[in-house]
């Protein structure tokens, strides 16, 4: 039990503070809701402008979720304490992102899944789709994550300005993804060149991360 | 416990060598030779390129514009390379010479970005009708040029100098190892969405008697341009050490 | 060093309807070069004061 | 040269921007001693002292620290969730299992209030809370900027006697403060 400590923590932490927790779950869903009241429902190809109004949207819900990720606890004092106890600052910051991850990341997720039955009205899809979702909204949360701590106190237009060019490649792979569910071919190599890249970046970039903090700490 | 020796070796010749001091006398020495054999270069490669070299069979004249923009957006990617080599050698061996160049080579590097781009879109006109195509090498300089414009935004937003050197050399790095997968990315992107007609993604085979002066003007731009970071990079010398003593005897 | 590739100095403006993409990105190099040139001399004398 | 001493300041320096904070700034600190770090507003006391926490690194100068030295901070800001009650902080600060925190709890009668909203708490209220961290260790070396500023003469005496008795067992103590603390301590100046 001693060892989730920390995961609980920052749960405690993430849940009380609605404003981050619910916020941009709530957002996911009303731009989910708004994308079909925009598509003249006559029009049949509903299901071909899902997927990139899927991708921008999750794209811009981690951004909204990471925008005082770091923030909070810098001007609070909290991340002085714990640059001085001798925890590891990295390690904080995994936990940090991954909790943000769990609460937000797959809750988008499962609600993605959800919403593209609505869509495309096929189960098998939406099942396809679910585990590309999880490790993309992951690998979206890192990547704000690292431009957040990059401009940490100057507001997060210039974070999000940092990270968008980062997250260019994974919107690509994304792309090609949806022709791979869409006709159902070479789906799983996607899948395993997104998995790849999170479990590079996974625990380099809280590395990274951390440095910046401690810079700005300093 | 040689080791230790190396490592104080190392450091001592670093400083000693890359102190703004020394810097900034060799480069004075260099400035004039180096602006005018590259200016002279240059313009040389630009009139052969325009006036003498013939007519492409495909693009017609258009083509010269090659003289322009290959040697922009290669001096773009390389500058953006300086700067990465530049700040891990600020944040491995703390020499704040290296933390002076890659604050200067960023503004440059955008300004050549910018004029790369705006010459690729030119370029795409007469070949493909329309001044803005998703070609890949035209995406890929966008993107650099947004991460330039993100470099010098997180900059200028610090106004200790210390911490914003440290934070413009973490992207400065990142933003390098991005730069190939970028690359990659949007040339496999749009390999699939444009065919491979006209591209001027893929380096063009051209005849010999067009290429040589491409690699004069290339050779000659990024002479041009290194001169601009020398400039800039007594600008930031000014600004970071105006309280020296050594710089207020040279002034 | 080949041969002069127009026939006569309009021919060289023109270039068979490319000359003005030519003409415009080659102003817009010499432009912003030299103008940067001159941004950084002034900056230089700028900050140079500023060391007095 | 192993010395009684618990922390060593030589020769400190800090720069912004080429601009001195202070310079060469030295002093030893020995068990059971406590330092009062004085200096006008500006002067880089608070720099200072979170170089001593080896937060901000120095621009010159060293500090020599007694081996696993355990020490503890507080500074300006009070390392609380101002969204959670008193008794989140506390379980997020590990404290909860603490035996003597009831007791510490009702001398700084807070000890019904413990499910109300940081935010909603007066500042005094909220440094108290932010003190009970400091009150709960035993670290061989205490670091307070400006603790007194804000807290009743009861919660001030109640913090002199526990800094003092912490003194008598062989701890440290360096504090800045521009209200007189009444605690036997040496006086040294930044600027």
């Amino acid at each position: 039990m001693k060892l989730l400590l920390p995961y609980t923590n920052e749960a405690l932490k993430l849940i009380k503070k609605t404003r981050a927790w619910i916020g941009p779950i709530l957002i996911f869903i009303l731009i989910m809701v708004a994308f079909p009241l925009t598509v003249e429902l006559s029009s049949t190809n509903l299901s071909d402008a899902f997927y990139p109004v899927l991708f921008i949207s999750i794209l811009l819900v981690m951004m909204l979720a990471t925008e005082d990720i770091f923030l909070e606890d810098y001007e609070d004092g909290s991340l002085e304490l714990l640059l001085i106890s001798n925890k590891s600052l990295s390690q904080w910051v995994f936990i940090k992102i991954f909790i943000h991850w769990l609460f937000i990341g797959v809750p988008i997720s499962l609600l993605g899944a959800f919403f593209n039955i609505g869509a495309n009205n096929d189960l098998n899809s939406s099942l396809m789709l679910l585990p590309a979702l999880g490790i993309s909204t992951y690998i979206f949360l890192i990547l704000f994550c690292f431009g957040n701590s990059l401009s940490l106190t100057k507001g997060s237009v210039l974070g999000t300005l940092i990270t968008l060019p980062l997250t260019l490649p994974i919107l690509v792979i994304l792309g090609k993804l949806t022709s791979a569910i869409i006709f159902n071919i070479n789906y799983f190599e996607f899948l395993i060149l997104l998995f790849g890249i999170l479990s590079i970046i996974i625990f380099a970039f809280p590395a990274i991360i951390s440095r910046i903090i401690k810079t700005h700490l300093e | 416990m040689l080791r230790e020796i190396l490592i104080i070796v190392i450091k001592k010749f670093i400083h000693q060598f890359a102190s703004p001091k020394t810097y900034f006398y060799q480069v004075n020495r260099l400035y004039p030779w180096l602006l005018y054999i590259s200016l002279f270069i240059y313009l040389f490669a630009i009139i052969w390129g325009l006036l003498f070299t013939p007519k492409d069979f495909v693009q017609g004249h258009s083509y010269r514009i090659i003289y322009f923009h290959v040697p922009a957006s290669f001096v773009a990617q390389s500058l953006y390379a300086a700067m990465a080599i530049s700040s891990a050698v600020f944040l491995i061996w703390r020499v704040k010479l290296a933390a002076y160049l890659a604050r200067s080579i960023a503004p440059i590097g955008a300004m050549v970005t910018f004029i790369a781009l705006v010459s690729g879109s030119i370029w795409g006109i007469p070949t493909w009708g329309t001044w803005w195509e998703w070609d890949a090498r035209i995406t890929s300089t966008l993107i650099l040029f947004i991460m330039y414009l993100g470099l010098i935004s997180l900059h200028n937003s610090f106004n200790n100098f210390d911490k914003a050197d440290k934070l413009l050399a973490y992207l400065a790095i990142i933003g390098f190892i991005q730069i190939p997968i970028i690359k990659k990315s949007v040339d496999w992107w749009s390999s699939l969405h444009q065919p491979a007609s006209i591209t001027i993604s893929d380096k063009p085979s051209i005849d010999p008697s067009m290429l040589y002066p491409l690699f004069m003007s290339m050779i000659g731009f990024a002479g041009l341009v290194a001169c601009l970071v020398i400039l800039s990079s007594k600008v930031q010398i000014y600004i970071r050490e105006k309280n020296k003593s050594w710089v207020k005897d040279h002034v | 060093m080949s041969n002069f590739a127009f026939s006569s100095l309009s021919d060289v403006l023109n270039m068979d309807g490319h000359g003005v993409y030519v003409w415009v990105v080659f102003s817009l190099f010499l432009i912003t070069i030299s103008t940067s040139f001159y941004i950084f001399n002034l900056l230089i004398k700028k900050y140079q004061k500023r060391v007095k | 040269m192993e010395s009684s001493y618990l922390i060593e300041a030589r020769q400190l320096a800090y720069k912004i921007n080429e601009v001195k904070l202070f310079s060469n700034f030295s002093f030893t600190l020995k068990a059971g001693e406590a330092l009062h770090i004085k200096g006008s507003n500006g002067s880089g006391k608070t720099t200072l002292i979170r170089i001593l926490c080896g937060i901000t690194p120095a621009t010159k100068g060293e500090i020599l620290k007694k081996d696993d030295l355990v020490f503890t901070y507080l500074g300006h800001k009070n390392a609380l969730k101002t969204y959670l009650s008193i008794r989140d902080n506390i379980s997020l600060l590990g404290l909860s299992k603490n035996e003597d925190l009831k007791t510490l709890l009702t001398s700084l009668n807070l000890q019904n209030k413990l499910d109300v909203i940081i935010a909603n708490l007066s500042f005094g209220q909220q440094k108290k809370v932010a003190l009970l961290r400091i009150f709960l260790s035993n670290s061989d070396l205490i670091l307070l900027d400006e603790p007194f500023v804000g807290l009743d003469s009861a919660s001030h005496n109640l913090l002199c006697k526990f800094l003092e008795s912490r003194l008598n067992n062989g701890a440290g103590l360096i504090y800045t403060s521009h209200i007189s603390a009444g605690i036997a301590s040496k006086d040294i100046s930044i600027d």
